[in-house]
């Protein structure tokens, strides 16, 4: 089933928490309300023409000339072999989304990373940590406007180079 | 009690399987090579001709386009050029480059045109300090190499020359002939690593 | 019973010291402190073409038995203070070999957020082996460097060894 | 101390005080720092929750910074057990959205190298399965046979590791002369090496029982946990990406995707991750024999400017690595720089399902687990 027929699909069962078919060059997405996602998620797995039963990506994009965080969801289904992505945008000062980890249980992990390199929080998940980055690490790299911290646990993160000289430009 | 005899037979035959195995390396030509010594060649000249070892520069045949600095990712490559006001020639008055630093990617010798950086195929530089992994093969001041329209006929640039091009002849895409150095090389302005993607269009 | 430091330079003393360096150099114990990339050389160099029991070194699994740590590959933030627990573990004497570009000065990635730029800034490095990865020869090459310098030392006579933190910012 | 009967499944169990294990992050094992937080009852283990992250470079972010040509050495250091594959990947979405085609000669080295890349990534997970196990000699003769892979490839591309052999538009190299004779030879020492590990390690019966029946991964698990590449297929799902997303020119060759039998336990186990990977290393070299068969002629490369700049858009990547299908997500907004490169790979799920697959696992089965599913440490971090 492609993109145009799954989304007349989820229109007609969510309406308005669907939007049309966005077409990035070479990938089509869908983009849908960001507290309702987890219902999404649930219908596209149990629908049986559908029958996504794998996650098979998940990441975060900062977009801060919109002032969003992009999620998207790459969805996969072993049954009909075919793919869909699904997407979700999150205010950036208080980017929000509802949890598909009891959907997939994949997302438990990749949202964990989302979260620690983006700061989205995933409402309802159960175990939302840092993943990759030390627990006491301060704001999230992967956003655009991310200034590097001088030193962490008195260990500077910059080292001069060897070949600055005094008098190199 | 036959899966207990099973068990043991199992595990004595698949234990002398093994051990044929194992055994049959006694009759088998040693592998291991005595690096350093007690060896027929050094392991350099054994290496294949591609072998991206320590960066070299030969600087009889530099022109100081700065073509290596620019399409270094990590700036381990450091070069100044001057201009030489009287003889409106191009003074190269410093090519360093860190080896502590390099990844031996390759992608500073591919723009080249005259093939003077490229790797050589050594690799032994381990030593007690980083400063002591810093190449700065300019000492004094060099004119930078100008190709002449004619080809080169300087009996000590030729041979220089004529090896610079094999290498870049030899990892040239076949599609593309080497173009012949161009004149101009004034030190271009390098852009800002990262400036770009910083700013956030989507 | 401590005699280290205490003797005159004598003709006996540099004997003695020169038969324990000796015995120290022939038993060069690392530790497997492998963490990215060069792991792999290090494992092919322990391997059977390079082969470095040939020089009576053996790998060992706990820092408590190990005179020599083989730092071989990318040095995190998130790592970096585990290695100062771990080098503080080693019995003295103990050598550090700062194997390939990242962990000598971070190498290529110099540009990341979270990698420590050189191990140098966490414990005193005894030899640096330049290569992204080094190939095995390149790192027999850094050990038998190191093996000359342990037969240097003085043992009865030595000079105090410098302590961590105190290299090279 | 509590006295009392655990498991409902008959087995009686005394409960005692429940114990924290630390493991890792520095360990002899060798799929890198990973740190396991292991709550134990005696040897039965109740959990153990992995800790990642010690070998985080952020390597997406750096995508950012370097520019799509400067970014093709950090893939090799995504995954520098099998970079040719990633090194493939990256090449792959970078000439999606440039719209670059790349010559078939192109195309068949980047299939030499990273079937020759495969190989040599499944003989170390096979070789550490050994040692993680106890038994080391595998382990060294695997490093053995890695050492004449890591020739050839040095031969073809200058190094032994981190490649970076691959441009966008095509390789950056075309064979050397006698290359194909050279792999050739390899291959017929090769094949039968692959029975000679057969003998030496698969129907041991030791190792049987140390990983016939040990944590089965049923069908509907792994697809749910999205376990991919040989993963997944352990568990009886016949999916490759070179079969049934095919990329590159793998439709051009005859191969079988092996998939996990049972053979000594049930489908999904440890001794199926196992086998699947040696039968894999036998398909390989059976798409190495076509590929050098039918090898055109022609450019390797096609032109790309020194200055790429794709125009902007979003594409998802597939793309079979050793560990299974890598999956990139990469953006791209007009100018020279991408715009975010997220990269899920084959590691990452498995991590991820290590944690439930541990409950009532012994801990030295602990080890076993994370060799079965050739984790490499800076692929779950990047």
């Amino acid at each position: 089933m492609n993109t145009a027929a799954i989304q007349q699909l989820l229109h007609e069962r969510f309406g308005s928490g669907v939007g049309p078919v966005e077409s990035a060059r070479l990938s089509d997405a869908v983009e849908v309300d960001p507290l309702s996602v987890d219902e999404i998620a649930l219908f596209l797995r149990d629908q049986p023409d559908l029958a996504f039963d794998c996650l098979n990506n998940l990441s975060g994009t900062d977009r801060p000339a919109r002032g969003k965080i992009q999620v998207t969801y790459e969805l996969f289904s072993y049954v009909h072999r075919h793919a869909f992505v699904l997407k979700v945008d999150a205010r950036r000062d208080r980017p929000q989304v509802k949890t598909v980890e009891n959907v997939w249980p994949a997302a438990n992990w990749l949202e964990r990373e989302v979260y620690d390199l983006l700061g989205v929080v995933f409402l309802g998940h159960s175990d939302l940590r840092r993943l990759l980055l030390p627990d006491d690490w301060i704001g999230y790299p992967l956003r655009k406007d991310y200034v590097e911290a001088p030193e962490y646990h008195g260990i500077s993160t910059v080292r001069e180079s060897i070949l600055a000289l005094p008098e190199r430009r | 009690m036959s899966a207990y005899v099973g068990n043991i037979v199992d595990s004595v035959t698949s234990i002398f399987d093994g051990m044929a195995v194992t055994f049959s390396h006694f009759f088998r030509r040693p592998y291991t090579v005595q690096y350093p010594d007690r060896m027929p060649v050094r392991v350099q000249d054994a290496l294949p001709y591609r072998y991206r070892g320590f960066l070299e520069v030969d600087l009889e045949i530099c022109t100081g386009c700065l073509a290596c600095e620019r399409a270094c990712p990590i700036d381990c490559i450091a070069i100044d050029v001057l201009k030489n006001k009287e003889t409106k020639q191009n003074l190269l008055v410093r090519f360093d480059i860190d080896l502590a630093k390099c990844m031996y990617c390759g992608l500073c010798s591919e723009p080249c045109p005259t093939g003077s950086i490229h790797h050589t195929r050594e690799f032994e530089g381990a030593d007690y300090s980083l400063e002591s992994m810093v190449r700065r093969f300019v000492l004094d001041p060099v004119e930078t190499y100008k190709p002449k329209k004619s080809g080169e006929d300087d009996p000590a640039i030729v041979p220089i020359l004529e090896r610079g091009m094999r290498y870049v002849n030899e990892f040239a895409v076949p599609e593309a002939p080497p173009k012949p150095p161009k004149k101009d090389a004034a030190p271009a302005v390098k852009p800002a690593v990262g400036a770009a993607a910083a700013e956030g269009q989507p | 019973m401590s005699l280290l430091n205490t003797v005159p330079e004598m003709v006996l003393t540099t004997k003695v010291d020169q038969l324990l360096n000796w015995t120290r150099k022939s038993s060069l114990w690392y530790m497997l402190f492998g963490l990215a990339c060069c792991a792999i050389e290090m494992m092919q160099t322990g391997g059977p073409r390079a082969d470095l029991d040939r020089f009576g070194m053996a790998p060992r699994a706990t820092p408590r038995v190990s005179d020599l740590m083989i730092v071989a590959g990318t040095l995190t933030l998130k790592m970096a203070l585990r290695t100062k627990v771990l080098y503080e573990q080693m019995p003295d004497p103990k050598y550090v070999l700062s194997m390939g570009s990242c962990s000598n000065c971070g190498g290529l990635f110099q540009l990341a957020y979270s990698v420590c730029d050189g191990v140098d800034k966490v414990i005193p490095v005894d030899v640096y082996v330049p290569g992204c990865p080094p190939r095995p020869e390149a790192l027999t090459e850094g050990l038998m460097l190191l093996q000359k310098k342990m037969m240097q030392e003085r043992w009865l006579v030595r000079e105090p060894r410098p302590r961590a933190g105190a290299a090279r910012a | 101390m509590s006295l009392e009967l655990e498991f409902d499944d008959g087995r009686e169990v005394f409960a005692t005080e429940e114990m924290t294990l630390n493991m890792g992050p520095q360990h002899p094992s060798t799929h890198g720092v990973l740190r396991f937080i292991i709550r134990a009852d005696g040897e039965v283990m109740r959990s153990a929750k992995a800790d990642v992250g010690y070998l985080h470079r952020s390597i997406e972010k750096i995508a950012e910074k370097v520019g799509w040509h400067g970014f093709m050495p950090y893939t090799d250091r995504v995954d520098y057990v099998a970079a040719m594959t990633t090194n493939q990947a990256w090449a792959i979405a970078a000439e999606a959205l440039g719209g670059v085609t790349v010559p078939r000669r192109g195309e068949y080295c980047r299939v030499i190298a990273a079937e020759l890349g495969r190989i040599c990534s499944h003989l170390l997970a096979a070789g550490a399965m050994g040692m993680d196990i106890g038994a080391i000699t595998p382990f060294t003769h695997a490093v053995r046979e890695r050492e004449l892979i890591n020739d050839l490839l040095e031969e073809l591309c200058g190094a032994r590791l981190t490649f970076n052999y691959m441009r966008i538009g095509g390789v950056a190299w075309d064979l050397p002369p006698g290359f194909d004779a050279k792999v050739l030879r390899f291959l017929n020492h090769f094949e039968p090496y692959v029975d000679e590990l057969d003998d030496l390690l698969s129907n041991n019966k030791i190792y049987i029982e140390r990983l016939a029946n040990v944590a089965v991964v049923s069908r509907e698990r792994a697809i749910a946990y999205c376990l991919v590449g040989p993963n997944l297929r352990a568990s009886g799902v016949r999916y490759d990406i070179r079969k049934h997303l095919p990329y590159s020119v793998y439709p051009e060759f005859d191969f079988e995707v092996p998939i996990g039998t049972g053979r000594h336990g049930s489908v999904g186990d440890c001794w199926d991750r196992y086998i699947v990977r040696l039968d894999e290393m036998r398909q390989s070299a059976r798409i190495l024999r076509q590929a050098l068969e039918g090898l055109p002629e022609g450019p390797v490369i096609a032109k790309v400017p020194r200055n790429y700049k794709p125009a902007a858009g979003e594409v998802h990547v597939h793309v079979e690595t050793p560990r299974g299908d890598q999956s990139w997500y990469v953006v791209a907004d007009g100018t020279e720089y991408p715009y975010r490169v997220h990269i899920r790979t084959g590691s990452f799920a498995a991590m991820s399902i290590i944690e439930e697959l541990s409950r009532g696992l012994m801990v030295a089965d602990l080890v076993a687990l994370i060799a079965s599913f050739d984790i490499v440490a800076p692929e779950v971090d990047r």
